[in-house]
């Protein structure tokens, strides 16, 4: 039964990344990375089970963690750059 | 079942691989590298190396992703078209990769236990760790006393590309740029929810980071995920809290303290096993019991390591946000 | 007793990776950004809940019992923090929902 | 199962000509250092592939694992340090490039030597 969570969690990673892949927008992009993020962390919980190491789930928790920075990264980048655009319309003025 | 799942990741990383080089758009190729570290990281922890899974896991996801973002803030976000001709490249990158093809077919089959890599120093480390070190973690024992002076020269490696970092970068503009507080440095401030989100998590992630730190001797972890998740927790309160309040915090002067007071800590163990009447990085002296020594001995060096990468993430990190456009 | 904790748990985890799965297939389908957020939510939250509660359950009451409790409370708090703030930064840029824009210019 | 056995060795190729490709044929510095994170990534998928072994589970004595048998501890001691070494040699790399945006005002190889031409 892990085997056909595994399958499905693989499929939708799968499917991520094709979404990463067609784009269109940017924000769709980082939407599927985000998916990515949650889907990797299923697979990493699952297969430390199937693989009878339980004391790994470790690495999930580290994943569930540290995913959330790189989204709040690429946030503030949009942020940032609509920041620096319109101090560079006011300079302009 | 497990190689199946992995030729289906590793052929996703080729399909990502191939994207990230194809596309203009420098922002979607940092959104599909960090991709890429995801699926590298899942394949490691299915070829069994659940320590460098863990690594890849601190140090991909999160932080190579800040700093392509803070190097793209600092540069331009799209490729230029080019009118370069592009059969040249093409035919040589495609010899070489049938060379390096046909020469796999020497190597032996995955996972093959009479591989000459198996029969040489491995059984070894895996048969002396529970007599020499007595810990369960057989790679934090070859990497803190085994190769403990490999170690310590990448330690040093880490130290002198921070210090390249902040010699390219500047240091001493640092606090004066983040002095006043514009609209562009406040960081995620007038966010509300990510905001409040971030900082009930900052805690936990800081507590995590201490646990893989010192729980590395009996699980996955070490000094070097550790310094990359404390990194990462004050980085995540640079972005919510802006640059400002974050240097408040660990100012400047205390990074580069901390970048080169990890590696003295690892020097200075070393020294004091000479002193003691020992060799150089030799543990055992450190205490009565060499077992004890061992273990102390590690601890005392990943605790290093820890506080030198650490310092140095972070200082590479505020060299690249505080620098303006 | 351990059959009907095994038969649940099993349910569960199936379950779970039919919510994965069709949110994955509705990331892929939907027509734009928001619709296609509405389905990922669904793998990142209820996917999420029923996979860790099945695998939960097989753990029984141990150290890896706490750690997936904790992992699942930081996905619960991250994924949909993430959403929003990604909503947010599309919408301030410009994205419009499907459902305000013009039938002349909606795109396929 | 005559693909598992040397897949990953093919994967670690592709991928390492992949990140070759982007080294020498872009001109773009930061697409030249993304080529060369790739070209890294496939050196540590050959070193984590070799230091596998079939029914083995990862070198950290416990418990629960029943098998005596472990994978390779050295290949993910060089692996683990190699890549916050990469990380930090990235952040130079990136440094560099930053620095050669504000002298040059691009980060095009050829128009930068064309400047340096002038």
């Amino acid at each position: 039964m892990y085997y056909a969570v595994t399958i499905a969690t693989l499929i939708t990673m799968g499917l991520a990344l094709i979404r990463a892949l067609l784009g269109p927008s940017v924000y769709d992009r980082v939407l599927a990375l985000n998916m990515f993020g949650t889907k990797t962390v299923l697979l990493l919980a699952v297969i430390a089970f199937l693989s009878g190491r339980p004391d790994f789930l470790d690495l999930a928790l580290a994943y569930a963690l540290i995913n959330f920075i790189g989204v709040l990264a690429v946030l503030e980048f949009f942020r940032s750059r609509v920041a620096r655009r319109r101090a560079q319309e006011g300079r302009s003025d | 079942m497990t190689e199946i799942f992995g030729t289906f990741l590793l052929s996703l990383l080729v399909i990502t691989a191939v994207a990230i080089v194809r596309t203009k758009n420098l922002f979607v190729a940092v959104m599909l590298m960090s991709i890429a570290s995801l699926l590298i990281a899942a394949v490691f922890f299915l070829l069994d190396a659940a320590d460098v899974a863990l690594t890849e896991a601190a140090v991909g996801a999160g932080i190579s992703t800040v700093l392509f973002l803070g190097a793209l803030a600092l540069t331009f976000e799209r490729e230029r078209p080019s009118a370069t001709k592009r059969a040249l490249p093409v035919i040589v990158t495609v010899i070489a990769a049938l060379v390096v093809i046909y020469a796999t077919f020497d190597k032996p089959r995955l996972g093959d236990p009479e591989a000459p890599v198996h029969r040489h120093v491995a059984p070894w480390y895996l048969e002396k760790t529970p007599e020499y070190v007595d810990i369960p973690n057989v790679v934090t024992a070859v990497l803190g006393t085994f190769r403990g002076y490999d170690t310590l020269g990448e330690v040093f490696v880490v130290f002198t590309a921070g210090i390249g970092v902040l010699f390219l970068l500047g240091y001493g503009r640092v606090t004066r740029s983040a002095d006043e507080e514009t609209e562009i440095n406040v960081g995620l401030r007038h966010h509300l929810i990510p905001r409040t989100v971030g900082r009930l998590l900052i805690p936990f992630i800081l507590l995590f980071g201490l646990y893989v730190q010192f729980h590395g001797e009996y699980g996955p972890g070490g000094g070097f995920q550790a310094g990359a998740i404390i990194a990462a927790s004050m980085i995540l309160y640079a972005l919510l809290e802006g640059e400002r309040h974050a240097l408040d915090v660990l100012p400047q002067r205390l990074l580069l303290g901390l970048m080169a007071g990890g590696a003295i800590l690892y020097t200075g163990v070393g020294i004091l096993g000479m002193l003691l009447g020992g060799n150089f990085l030799d543990y055992s002296v450190l205490s009565d019991n060499p077992v004890a020594g061992q273990q102390l001995g590690i601890i005392l060096i990943e605790a290093g390591v820890g506080i030198t990468v650490t310092g140095t993430l972070l200082a590479i990190f505020h060299a690249f946000a505080a620098r303006e456009r | 007793m351990d059959l009907f904790i095994d038969v649940l748990s099993w349910t569960l985890l199936t379950l779970g990776g039919l919510a994965v799965l069709v949110g994955g297939i509705g990331a892929l389908r939907m027509p734009d950004l928001y619709t296609r957020m509405h389905a990922a939510s669904v793998t990142d939250s209820l996917g999420a809940i029923l996979v860790i509660a099945g695998i939960m359950l097989q753990a029984g009451l141990s150290l890896a019992t706490i750690k997936l409790a904790a992992i699942l409370l930081f996905l619960l708090l991250t994924s949909p923090t993430s959403s929003n703030a990604l909503a947010s930064a599309a919408l301030l840029a410009g994205t419009k929902p499907l459902s305000e824009r013009s039938d002349a210019e909606g795109e396929s | 199962m005559a693909v598992f056995e040397l897949f990953n060795y093919w994967v670690f190729a592709i991928l390492l000509m992949i990140g070759f490709y982007a080294v020498i044929a872009k001109p773009n510095l930061i697409k030249k250092l993304i080529g060369l994170s790739l070209f890294q990534s496939a050196v540590f998928l050959l070193y984590i592939s070799m230091g596998r072994v079939e029914g083995g589970t990862a070198p950290i004595f416990s418990d629960n694992a029943e098998t005596a048998l472990f994978s390779n501890p050295l290949p993910q001691v060089l692996i683990l340090t190699a890549i916050v070494v990469g990380i930090s040699t990235l952040a130079l790399g990136l440094g560099i490039v930053v620095r050669i945006r504000e002298e040059y005002g691009s980060i095009e190889e050829n128009e930068i030597a064309e400047i340096d031409r002038r």
